[in-house]
């Protein structure tokens, strides 16, 4: 069993794991795409994939570059158009899990994809927050992977481009909100879960190798471990072909466009 | 009933300098030989209404045709951001320009309720989230059934809606395919509009009942624009340029390269350039 | 994933009695075959949701399964009238039935809301129409930008949709064509749902991206009924036996006749009995 | 030129030759669809036919028995889904000229096709309204058509099923209405218009042969005469023949399915 693997790669590994047989996943670009199809691709052959594009349990064989990619359309069951998407799909309640990922991240989960700095004097202008703002409140649940580093892991957060658990404890359903959020933040170094009260990101799962040490340090609050910590099983070699294959592919078909 | 023009007149009979204009594409089908159009002809002070910007109003934005932008997610999908958007809004260059910034979900109801005649869009948005405070056009409104508190957004109301598609008959009806964004609901929510396609045939067969077509009645122009899309693509007809999309950043970045590739592509080139691209993957 | 069941089955697990049901398609694709079988398992209580109650809530009211009815158009199209619908909501035989009366608009706006998840519809309507008078489920509301009013109503939120489609396929995924009414929205906006169709198919071909299709697990029941909306009719299969609804008006008008027409056709029969519609038109 | 003819007939064609090539029409079942039909087929081969059932720029060969026949959808050019024909077709202010029907009409052409007597306790129970309340109000004019009978034609509508021109003058106005309205009456003995100013309907046309005391003592009212009433032509061959052909198609077909 091969144990050479990126922390990138665990990372991918461990968000496609979470993911169950019956899931309806809303999909973004990056490594939630990646951990989706490759859950599609190992364990979880039923899981349905949604992309904002409309695209209705999509099947993938190569990873898209952007939402709106034809690979999603002609893998499809089925296309609808964007508002029917948002309306009768997201906001309908059929999603159970939704992925998001962002440029900061608070000790509650709140993301920020929007400007680093004041909104109208931002130091970096970022993309914006896409579909965030609602996927984050109308999905059962939602898995954050991001990149651990402290300038993203970061004690106050510049905009609130999407809520997580607000300030903390019921905060959430304060704002009129009752799916359950971020269940897990899935990192290349750990997996965090919000404290069951207090909804402070807590980790419970240390990727192999890693120190609570290297965690704090990559942390920008002073962060939680549970009780018992756990160490995330190393990628098997079925796990690691099946995700390599999947980029290779992908690399293939987009280098071929060039 | 559609005019059947050609693109240089459908922008002149249709764009005027101030509109609220929607040039729509969800990645696919993307109306970049009508935004290069738009260029030649100098269009100014337009308020560019579009869910995501991507290069076809980066290259706008950078051109000088801007006022405004309202959109959700500002970057160059995959490779990174919008060097022209970013100066414009961060430098003032080539002039000033405002935004307005929204959800996927807001834009996509705005549209909707655009298309359907409504004044505004009401949808269980924006919940917690700050833009709210950021952007007026985000106001609350109560369910009078329930009491619940849901979000509000002004209908998008468009003075000219541009888009591609894949097909359209003689008589100016359209055919979308794939993934269809919300061309249709841009188109319905605009005074006039015109549609670049891939090709115009004699009637749209087979009949599907329910295809996502728009009737000729609907809309003011329809132009023969065969690989009109590229960068983008059409379904059916050729492949995303996903190298160019990654070139852009290089070309986007500096000024004076974006000026070069603006001249040597857009403004020394007429629509006839795109139809290179729609043959290259036939 | 639906569950491929028989008739019997798919009604026995998903409807109860004093459930809020809807019976959809317009005209095209009504659930007789299902509508049947709710007789025969003796449902009542139900609150029974219709754009149009038809001749499928004639013989259900009639045979005393309806508590309420909720509909824009209670006739016989290009026929005449309901009578069980009349009798029940006149006379109160064979029970008494309340109504809630809205227009097309509506209803239709309704059925939308509820598959968006939305408490409540928004529409320009009911201006100057009485309507809002005896409808307490008639709201008004305020655009918080324009000020202007328009009119609001409860979205449906139903606890179970049973609709007819042309085809699914072995995991359940659902085919509809031609005219589609509300169907879609009626099982989006279900807990439950039953979908019969005129054929089990392995795979749902030709890959039509913009079909009307719901995919399987948002389905309760795929049920396999060939011919299953006679006298209604289903395109591509089978035409609507108009003459059956001009024989209606007689068989109705008299409860003697109405209910020796139930025996003979719906309580001594199995959903087998309408294969041979499927058949004759084929 | 053949002068057999019903009142019925002249109904439709006076009806029929009210349409132009350019207009966009939504279509009852009844009189409205044959008189929408045989335009099409004579003097406005363009004209756009939609029906409620979502099916449009319809060209049936024979007329439906119901707005949802399967001969509707066959010679569309698209059908849509009711909430798409109802929100971005009537509602999105695409329809030029509606048509409506009803079993009660007062001065003003407000429309009742809900109860005679009173709503909770009716003498008669009618169908309901279908979708004249939004139809009355979203298109760009109303045309109706009714056979011309005193019971019909009434001082006092039982209820108001659709508004027309509400109390006369600017009332529809105060209903936040900003379309026409009734511009035309259309019924088996003349052709009626909204005065301009009081909005009262006035006899603009009688049909051949039919005199000023027949049509006074078929209206439930003191029916106002225009200063100038002309005489409607009377149907020309081609009218009939056409008509009578669409008719004649349509009951071979309706027979044929019995």
């Amino acid at each position: 069993m091969s144990m050479n693997y990126t922390p990138a790669e665990m990372m991918t590994i461990a968000a496609a794991r979470a993911l169950a047989n019956n899931d309806v996943c809303f999909v973004g670009i990056g490594a939630p795409s990646a951990a989706c199809n490759l859950a599609r691709l190992t364990h979880a052959p039923d899981i349905v994939l949604i992309y904002e594009s409309g695209t209705i349990e999509t099947k993938p064989n190569i990873l898209p570059l952007s939402i709106g990619d034809g690979e999603l359309c002609e893998t499809a069951l089925v296309t609808v158009s964007v508002p029917e998407m948002f309306r009768y799909w997201l906001q309908g309640g059929r999603v159970t899990t939704g992925f998001l990922g962002g440029a900061q991240i608070d000790k509650f989960a709140n993301l920020n994809t929007t400007v680093v700095g004041p909104y109208e004097k931002p130091e970096v202008r970022l993309p914006g927050g896409g579909g965030a703002p609602e996927i984050a409140t109308s999905c059962g649940q939602i898995f954050i992977t991001m990149s651990h580093k402290k300038r993203a892991f970061v004690e106050k957060i510049d905009f609130v481009t999407s809520l997580g658990h607000g300030k903390g404890g019921d905060d959430r359903a304060k704002h009129g909100v009752t799916t359950a959020g971020p269940t897990k933040v899935l990192t290349d170094l750990c997996v965090m879960e919000p404290d069951a009260k207090s909804k402070e990101l807590t980790v419970v799962s240390l990727h192999p190798g890693v120190t609570r040490e290297k965690v704090i340090e990559s942390t920008g609050w002073r962060i939680k471990f549970a009780d018992k910590v756990a160490v995330t099983p190393a990628p098997t070699a079925q796990e690691l072909k099946v995700l390599r294959e999947l980029q290779a592919r992908t690399k293939a078909a987009h280098g071929e466009a060039a | 009933m559609a005019a059947i023009l050609s693109l240089a007149q459908a922008v002149e009979d249709n764009l005027k300098d101030g509109d609220i204009v929607a040039m729509e594409g969800f990645t696919h089908l993307i109306p970049f030989a009508a935004g290069h159009e738009v260029i030649r002809q100098g269009r100014k002070r337009l308020n560019l209404i579009r869910m995501t910007p991507d290069l076809i109003y980066d290259q706008m934005i950078g051109m000088g045709c801007a006022e405004k932008v309202v959109f959700f997610w500002g970057g160059n999908p995959g490779v990174g951001s919008l060097p022209r958007f970013r100066d414009a809004h961060e430098n003032g260059w080539p002039n000033k320009i405002t935004i307005e910034e929204h959800s996927h979900a807001a834009m996509a109801n705005a549209f909707d309720a655009g298309a359907a005649g409504l004044p505004f869009a009401v949808f269980r948005g924006y919940r917690g989230a700050e833009l709210k405070r950021v952007n007026p056009n985000i106001k609350d409104i109560t369910c009078p059934f329930t009491g619940e508190k849901l979000a509000a957004v002004p209908a998008l109301k468009l003075d000219v809606a541009i888009v591609h598609a894949q097909k359209a008959d003689i008589r100016g009806n359209v055919l979308f395919e794939g993934i269809v964004g919300v061309q249709k609901q841009a188109v319905l929510a605009a005074k006039r509009s015109i549609v670049t396609v891939e090709e115009i045939v004699d009637t749209l067969e087979p009949h599907l009942p329910n295809a996502v077509i728009l009737p000729g009645w609907t809309v003011s122009a329809v132009v023969h624009v065969p690989g009109g899309a590229h960068p983008s693509y059409a379904h059916g007809y050729y492949k995303r340029d996903n190298a160019f999309y990654k070139k852009w950043d290089a070309i986007s970045r500096d000024r004076d390269s974006f000026r070069v590739w603006i001249g040597e592509h857009v403004l020394r080139k007429d629509p006839d350039a795109f139809a290179v691209h729609a043959k290259k993957a036939a």
